[in-house]
């Protein structure tokens, strides 16, 4: 096992990673910026190093500063967390280079997954269902005439080096095909450097479905169920849960067991998640592979009792998985996550950031809260607006609702200048469609609508 | 958290008499660089508490101008103690005090240098990164030496005006 | 929950000065039954709290004297807003104005009253608690009727000085 | 279901159950004393009744008070928490009269349950295994030399209405036999107006060893495995853990059912404890029945995934219980759980109460805290001194210690005047006798003066 992790990230999920070494007996290591130096991480940390300004460019982005901290505290391991450099494959690079063990997969393997057209290939190869379309770039004009006409309209042109929603567009008839391929292109190029789009089926309506995994070096993996992310809003996910209610016992096997083996065959380890659109005929489409630990990745722990967090850096240490495929199925009960954010619902979900007067969480049984908050903190405007997420178990999906609306209707968030997504979770919640399940990922635009018409009516 | 009960709790006039005083207290701390300041005297506490740009509330004090810009971490200016002033490190990495092994220190204690001269290296990933003095003076004390690793805005050196 | 940085961010000679006036401030309160007080001017806040015996400082106001003592919640006095003085239920209960239905209200407003006259009774569990006047005065209102659920220290009656 | 459930109760049980009505949608009403009118259920409840001032015997213990709490908000339930009027047979019986539904045993079965001696023949009846020694009082000295000489020496005199560690004394020599019987009934006289005693074998050592179950109104009866209680001081119980390491599946299975049969042959209904002393050879012998949830609760909840407040009131409320035997074994891992006290442990544990300044509980992977605790709430010396009960969960006992000290390390609480136990705690968990988990109900005091003695030694 390590002796030394250094964590190159903050908020709640540096504190998470921070939790996880003190568990593991492994020291920890908080690197911070100047706007975090009152942060929880670095009070709970055993060690912590000031590695530049709140700008992210000279801190939490820069990778001299974060090998310079590793190297002067003498951290013999760097867990990424998610987002800044997590999936950045230059970074783990440098890192190896260093002699410091990036905890995530091999540079090399990372280029691979992170490159969709790549990615998409690989997993196809491997055996994952895909969307009807191309799994190469698509470089003429009369290529994507000839693939559109084949796959059938409406179709979705992406960007090869897009992601979170960006760099997208969907062709509804094909008179449209021209300009809205060229103009995806020029975008692409324009905001990623890289013209290359591929086309596929553009589904109407479906459901964000990931399986979650984990690889260690000995050519073991290990999926550990779905969720299912559908309450999105603006590609932002709100709320995950595990597992999906629409997936059997033989799909989720199914699914999962090819996951692990398109992971395997390109030598991926660490944890991983593997993307799936869920059509509403039950059929799943790979989309896209995330190389890091996810936000979510809660709810998946409270419904395999596995740590995902330990057993990641575990694996990075060179020590086999804890747990084998048996071990973590049934999935047991379930679980559901809402990411508070310091944001205002009512002004489109404005960040609404600042002092956190009062910050009273929820307890209680199988209540869960990762964050990084405390009564007198600072949501900083330099970075995200997650406050905290609030995670809760129970044996079925409505008395996880029914505890979910308990522990939302206690947490107490009060400052100048701070609204959260309190409100807007619970009203989600009450709503008959979320409580039946059947949710897709235009579930929250519809319900924004359905709002503001009821306001509307009301005056 | 809970409101405090005036109505309940408060001899009107008195807290009348109270706020005056509060707010000529306030009104002294305007324009300072206090932020936060509390009195215990028995049983009663005051603490006053001064607002700032949420960003910058938990900030540090700034580096000092320097080869990298410092600009956007915008926090409040800090006291210079004993009218010294603080050369910091531009960002974490192995401090130097010359430009290469043998070569002579860049600066001693005692000798003067002119704003934008070069104090020391910082270096990260084999990047000599310049630590320039951003004001004219003279060297009052040099807290680094050669090899050490520095953190952010940890102070390097300390100049003390020029006579 | 940080301890307010003086050395780095307050202006000393600033902070002797506030901390007399803050001196001040609290003197005026020693005594005064205010226990917690705050002022908001723009981006400045600023708090007074003063110290009471543990368990007290969450009692409210505490209960006339009454047929059953109340001595054991030890709270501190309460104002007598515009000088008029509260009778209050002695537990939870029904009030009842008169000794039986029919009979005739113990008082009206207007009454003059004796220290220990009974103005009420508050019943639960067929037990009849009579609510006695602390003090000689004059009824000024009845708050409750009969029937009316009341919890502990509800008031039920204002009495004011006889002339 | 009920409609409305009043919680004669206050601190952090009586934010237990108002949070279980919420989650069953059931209405919860507080009754609060002047020196809780702050306190978080009066927050969080769906009504609230002020009904005395600070002292119980005006308020938490004042029966008319909370009867008519409930009647003044039309109440048709009653859930009495721990201790207070919880296992007050007269109070549930008024409960009755007054068409108030007590969330308990029957006010009759709860006397005979309450009642030593009746229990411990009521119990043997059932075939529960008891110490060598009477079931019936003892009345005469000769009796008690007959006895004492069969069972053997040790032996101990225990008062029939005693508890808590009251009204015992143990005979190590037959010539103290005559003195201790005579002050032991006179104690007893004294302390509960009853000098009825009785006598059984004294263990010098063993493991404090409780099951719980829960009975329905239709007969039937689940157990939720053992808890291991033997970290108390004083007969103060400090760290519970479930399961208890020192029991195997048979013998969990052979005591678990005789207690349920045993609960069930005395109409019991409700959620009750069965305390057995475990000898250092495994024998089982058992003590008394508490007719209350206890304070120790979540750390069976954590292991069983059943939540037994939410049971409780099912079973009241007339519902069949929601799991049968088969759903809640195998016990699925390990939970610990630490009581926080406002004490101070340097002080012989005095009372070290006051105004928490600062207070932010620990959070993160299967951590639970049950606490009415906030910043700014003030621990009142009218009250016990529990500040939280800190629970963690994970798959074995080990993991769950390292978990549990991970926990500790993050709680932040400090005011003015304000100790707790949590050094106290930590320095127990890193003990490598509590690691190996042989602990017996001396251990505490065994611990401390290996302390006392270590600081004479050290200076």
């Amino acid at each position: 096992m390590f002796e030394k992790v250094l964590i190159a990230n903050r908020g709640e999920i540096a504190l998470r990673v921070a939790r996880a070494c003190r568990e593991l007996g492994v020291q920890s290591v908080a690197v911070y910026s100047t706007a975090d130096a009152e942060s929880a991480v670095v009070r709970f940390a055993d060690e912590a190093v000031q590695i530049g300004p709140p700008a992210v460019g000279r801190s939490y982005l820069h990778i001299p500063s974060i090998i310079g901290a590793a190297l002067k505290t003498g951290a013999d391991a760097l867990h990424p967390g998610y987002g800044f450099l997590s999936e950045d494959p230059y970074f783990a690079e440098i890192c190896a280079d260093e002699g410091i063990t990036f905890i995530g997969p091999k540079p090399d393997v990372m280029e691979k997954v992170g490159d969709k057209a790549t990615a998409r290939q690989l997993m196809s190869a491997a055996g994952l269902p895909l969307l009807p379309g191309t799994v190469e770039p698509v470089n003429t004009l009369d290529e994507a005439h000839d693939i559109s006409g084949e796959i059938g309209y409406p179709v979705i042109i992406k960007a090869v080096a897009g992601g979170g929603g960006r760099g997208m567009s969907v062709v509804h008839r094909e008179e449209d095909l021209a300009n809205l391929y060229q103009t995806t292109r020029a975008t692409a190029q324009a905001v990623f450097k890289d013209s290359a789009v591929y086309i596929e089926r553009y589904l109407e309506t479906s459901r964000h479905t990931e399986i979650q995994l984990v690889c260690d070096s000995e050519g073991n993996g290990v999926y550990f169920g779905e969720r299912d992310c559908s309450v999105q809003r603006r590609h932002q996910k709100l709320i995950e849960e595990a597992p999906s209610i629409h997936l059997n016992d033989d799909t989720r096997r199914e699914v999962g067991e090819a996951a692990v083996r398109g992971a395997l065959s390109v030598g991926y380890t660490g944890a991983g998640t593997m993307e799936f659109l869920l059509d509403l005929d039950g059929n799943l489409s790979f989309m896209e592979m995330n190389a890091r630990i996810q936000v979510e990745h809660p709810v998946s722990e409270l419904v395999t009792s596995v740590d995902l967090i330990q057993e990641q850096i575990r694996v990075a240490a060179g020590e086999k998985l804890s747990v084998t495929q048996d071990d973590v199925l049934p999935l047991h009960g379930h679980a559901i996550e809402c990411r508070i954010n310091a944001e205002d619902p009512d002004r489109d979900f404005a960040p609404a950031a600042g002092k956190l007067d009062v910050y009273v969480p929820p307890g209680g049984p199988w209540t869960r809260v990762d964050s990084h908050c405390y009564p007198g903190w600072t949501i900083s405007p330099f970075y995200d607006s997650l406050i905290a997420k609030l995670i809760v178990w129970a044996p079925d999906r409505d008395r996880a609702i029914d505890r979910m609306q308990r522990a939302l209707s206690e947490f107490q968030i009060s400052g100048r200048g701070v609204k959260t997504t309190i409100p807007f979770h619970q009203r989600i919640l009450d709503h008959p469609q979320f409580r039946s399940g059947d949710v897709t990922t235009d579930f929250v635009e519809q319900f924004m609508s359905e709002e503001a018409a009821a306001a509307t009516a009301a005056g | 958290m809970p409101e405090p009960k005036k109505s309940e709790s408060a001899n009107q006039e008195l807290v009348r008499a109270v706020w005056e005083e509060a707010r000529d207290l306030i009104k002294r701390l305007e324009g300072s660089t206090v932020q936060r300041f509390s009195v215990e005297a028995g049983d009663t506490k005051i603490e006053i508490e001064r607002g700032m740009p949420a960003g910058a509330s938990m900030v540090a004090a700034p580096a000092a101008a320097m080869a990298m810009p410092a600009a956007e971490d915008g926090a409040a200016g800090e006291p210079e103690l004993d009218g010294r002033h603080p050369i910091k490190a531009p960002l974490v990495g192995t401090y130097y005090g010359a430009p290469q092994p043998g070569a002579p220190q860049f600066v001693q204690v005692g000798d003067s240098v002119e704003e934008g001269q070069t104090l020391a290296i910082v270096e990260a990933m084999k990047l000599m990164n310049q630590v320039q003095a951003d004001r004219a003076g003279k060297i009052s004390e040099i807290l680094a030496s050669d090899g050490d690793w520095v953190e952010f805005e940890q102070v390097l050196i300390y100049l003390e005006a020029a006579e």
